[in-house]
């Protein structure tokens, strides 16, 4: 099962769609113990990869389209975090015309690692690690027991899912949620949230294509 | 949404424009238009003095770009860190080969986008140190305290560094100075209503008529407890020993005073405020020095005020008295 | 009400206790506690500068007490004409044997106090003459423009007067330059939502969500007409229109500008204004010289923005470069 | 008829209480077309006047406190035009022992005259002028045609208050009110409506001596 990088461009536009869909939902999250910017910072530079997107990039330069623009235009905390995340689908996807399972979880491999090399969250910080650190685990676990990208994709939006709920329960012990202590709990974290939701419409993505 | 703006999304790049027509001493920088400039920077053989952070609070952070103060600010959207692109662009703006202090607010975006343009700066050859105010008290336990945000301690960093760095002083001078006003320096707000982000278009939290939130975080972060409104005495009262005990102030010490308002709150009460400020210190028997009351950090229109102390010695009292001229602060 | 307050009806002279103790060059009068001067008055040959008004408007009046600046302002009550005793007290307290020059408000009461105070000094045989401050266009039409009201405009007359009477000037000298600021200076507010009187404790008025008041006055008087909250641009292109024309500005004149917040408006969106009011001068090749922008007379709580327009000469641009120290006003 | 001066300071002390019970509904009536102060203003003056009486004073130098604590420590137009109102109520009886229907008279008319002197209102201005004018009109003619005191004193309510409904139809010329123009039309002066509680409760504490 694999799919080339050019057609893979899809996923890219997948990707942006989802977090423009999601802008609001993603404010109203981090709205309850953030500052309520956390859809618009996403959509923010995901808007404006969409539209430094030439109709000329495959999958791994649309990665970095959308790393470029993060990087350089969001700030917060979100340009470094996911700016190097999709960095890392860039860098470990790019010399590859074909993608298959194997690539996608040195894909996500790396880009986790870039996010641990900039940010001190550990799993139950609650925050995006809440989500990629179980959900990429699951992916390799699948993969490596049957081989099946499809499946393996399938393990991932479950765990990221579970990885997501998983959150309310948590106190927050970095960014601002973290002043809340305790009572951050009972609330789902709005960075979590959208790597889920990234996560999942990479997956999606990815589906349509495999053959 | 009562607001002035055009397009919400573009509310900071309006803004800076405006204030590069209203100041002549400004200019934004060619490169990167998230970056505000004194036009006179680099200025030969003085170290470059940097602060960033992310819009909403005016007139911090670009405000305090002046002469003897700062030399440029990476400006970010609303409530939100600056790229390191910004950070890096301010950098290099600046430096005449004497390298660059930046000072800001320990938020967790500005320390991975300064902590990045450090990086990007050094492959460069260009030296660039930095400092983080972190005077909120209610923002993380003590003993917690290098993960506390900086909000307007942040003015007495800038002046302080500023001043060190217009006397010739090396970099690691500034960075020691602006390090030592950051260890001696409190700050606690006080708010009464939420705040509105532009591009959200509703408040952000909210506070119940008749109640107000002690402790209260620079974007409207939940504070330490929610409590009915006092009497102007008794929120200083509150305020004062919120500050007082964490910088362990004892009698005859001397301290110097910012009365902030974070946005809407009217001048008069803030001098209200600062009224019973001063009864408290005075009661306490610590003297004060310099007294700021104005709006110097704020947070969009939130109905509140923060209450900023420094513990005085010769030195700092002298960098105080140095001339300054920015929009935010001319002393 | 979310305010910073102990007794409402107290709240005047707790705010004048606040900056009698935040400003070191400042004094509440000893025989009067409605009367804020300058520690330095009377200054020996000098022409003193005296003001008044209601309080709620600050920094105005009491904060352009200051070198340069005024010698004495008599401050009422929140929105009330201070007594006719607090003016002649102000008089009295800053004669240097040179006479007074009383520069305010027109309005009413202010008119009438201020006619009884100077009665009582001539008694004493202490000369007062005085200006009132016109620029409000909304406040009345062209062909009774001696019936407007003075806002933000008094900031120039200030300025200007302030700086003549420190150089030695005479009181008809000094009362010439404040009578021409007047004469060639314009203002307009517009209103987003209302302002509340501490002592009332709710909304002096009502503006809807999505609704501006152009021409709205400093109390919440009523303005020229309520419609749809427009774009900054719209509203900046509306508010030159109206200073301009009444002004009768001409391509190739040269203006100074206030843009003044109310008082609940982010220093943000005074820039964004500000920004296409520039752009809306230059479309009229209109040149400008000094700008100002920040809050510098205000009504309480109220959300919106002032814009005053002076046309220059030459002794009015000199005037201007002097050097002045105020609370409200440094320069 | 007639009452002594003594005994006079109940009138004092009515219309004292008479404006702190109407503090919020002029301050309600001045917020329809003014700044919306009026009660305040007027409520703090005479509470200070309360406040400065001794128990030693007479109607005269009753009326002199109000008069005083108006001119020196409330401003306003409040303070000068009935600080100027309540001296003449003093001046125009300090000398009289005794106070009857004529003397009544030479107060309200000095009263009256005090206020022309300062201010250049005059009938159907829409303020407390278009309430004092036709009043004391009233008084006059009544006292002239039956010389019944208590008589004039109704006569002098009952033109006070239609003098103040008169004033919801006039447009403001002067004051704050004078900017809105044909707009101020619809509602009542607020300083018309604390004269004419002032003149009634005048009215009521002369009565209630008067034998
Ligand atoms: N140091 C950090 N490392 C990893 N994730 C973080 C860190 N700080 C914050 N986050 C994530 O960022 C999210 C908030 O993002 P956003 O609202 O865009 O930024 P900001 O907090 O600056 O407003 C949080 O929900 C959390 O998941
Ligand atoms: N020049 C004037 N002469 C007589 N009465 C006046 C004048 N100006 C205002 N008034 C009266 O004053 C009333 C308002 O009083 P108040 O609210 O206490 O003062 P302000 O208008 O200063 O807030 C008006 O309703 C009107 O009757
Ligand atoms: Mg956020
Ligand atoms: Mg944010
Ligand atoms: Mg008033
Ligand atoms: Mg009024």
């Amino acid at each position: 099962m694999k799919f080339t990088n050019q057609e893979g461009i899809e996923i890219v536009e997948t990707i942006i769609a989802c977090i423009q869909k999601n802008r609001d939902y993603l404010s109203e999250i981090d709205g309850a113990i953030g500052d309520g910017d956390h859809g618009i910072n996403m959509n923010k530079g995901f808007t404006l990869a969409k539209e430094a997107l030439t109709g000329k990039e495959n999958m791994s330069t649309g990665f970095q389209i959308i790393s470029k623009m993060l990087m350089s235009k969001i700030g917060g905390s979100m340009g470094p975090l996911y700016g190097n995340f999709f960095r890392g689908l860039y860098v470990a996807s790019k010399q590859h015309e074909e993608i298959d399972g194997q690539i996608i979880g040195e894909m996500l491999d790396k880009a986790y690692d870039n996010i641990k090399k900039i940010s001190p969250a550990k799993v139950n910080d609650k925050t995006l690690v809440d989500v990629l650190d179980p959900a990429i685990y699951a992916y390799h676990k699948e993969f490596d027991a049957s081989q099946d990208v499809n499946k393996a994709l399938t393990e991932m939006v479950g765990a990221s899912q579970a990885g997501l709920e998983a959150t309310k329960h948590m106190v927050a012990k970095l960014g601002r949620a973290s002043r809340l202590g305790e009572r951050s709990k009972g609330h789902q974290d709005a960075g979590a949230t959208s790597a889920q939701l990234i996560l999942e419409s990479f997956a999606d993505g990815c589906k349509k294509l495999l053959r | 949404m009562q607001r002035f703006v055009n397009h919400a999304d573009f509310i900071v790049e309006d803004m800076m424009k405006g204030i590069e027509k209203a100041r002549p001493e400004l200019e934004i920088l060619s490169e990167n238009d998230h970056v505000m400039k004194l036009k006179a920077a680099p200025i030969a053989s003085k170290v470059g003095l940097v602060s960033g952070g992310g819009s909403g609070h005016e007139p911090a952070f670009l405000g305090y770009v002046g002469h003897q103060m700062l030399d440029a600010v990476a400006v970010g959207e609303v409530f939100s860190s600056p790229p390191a692109q910004a950070f890096y662009d301010a950098f290099m703006s600046v430096d005449s080969g004497n390298g660059v202090a930046c000072l800001f607010g320990n938020y967790a975006g500005d320390n991975m986008n300064v902590k990045m343009a450090v990086d990007m700066c050094l492959d460069e050859g260009v030296e660039v140190k930095y400092v983080v105010a972190t005077d909120d008290v209610s923002s993380s336990p003590k003993e917690t305290k290098e993960k506390r945000h900086g909000i307007a301690g942040g003015v007495f960093m800038w002046k302080v560094a500023g001043a060190k760095a217009s006397q010739g002083a090396t970099l690691d001078e500034v960075i020691r100075v602006a390090q030592k006003t950051v260890n001696q320096t409190r700050s606690i707000c006080v708010g009464l209503s939420s705040c509105t982000i532009p591009a959200v278009g509703k408040p952000n939290f909210h506070i119940d008529e008749g109640k107000m939130e002690f402790g209260i975080g620079h974007h409207g972060e939940p504070g330490m407890h929610v409590e009915d409104l006092k009497s102007a005495k008794d929120i200083a009262k509150d305020m004062v020993k919120a500050v007082v005990d964490d910088l362990e102030v004892k009698a005859d010490e001397t301290l110097s005073v910012i009365v902030s308002g974070l946005g809407a709150t009217p001048i008069m009460e803030l001098y209200v405020l600062y009224n019973d400020i001063e009864s408290e210190l005075q009661a306490r028997n610590i003297n004060i020095d310099k007294v700021l009351v104005g709006n110097y950090v704020t947070s969009l229109d939130m109905n509140g005020a923060a209450l900023t102390i420094m513990r005085m010695d010769d030195e700092l009292h002298e960098l105080l008295e140095v001339e300054a001229d920015s929009m935010g602060l001319r002393v």
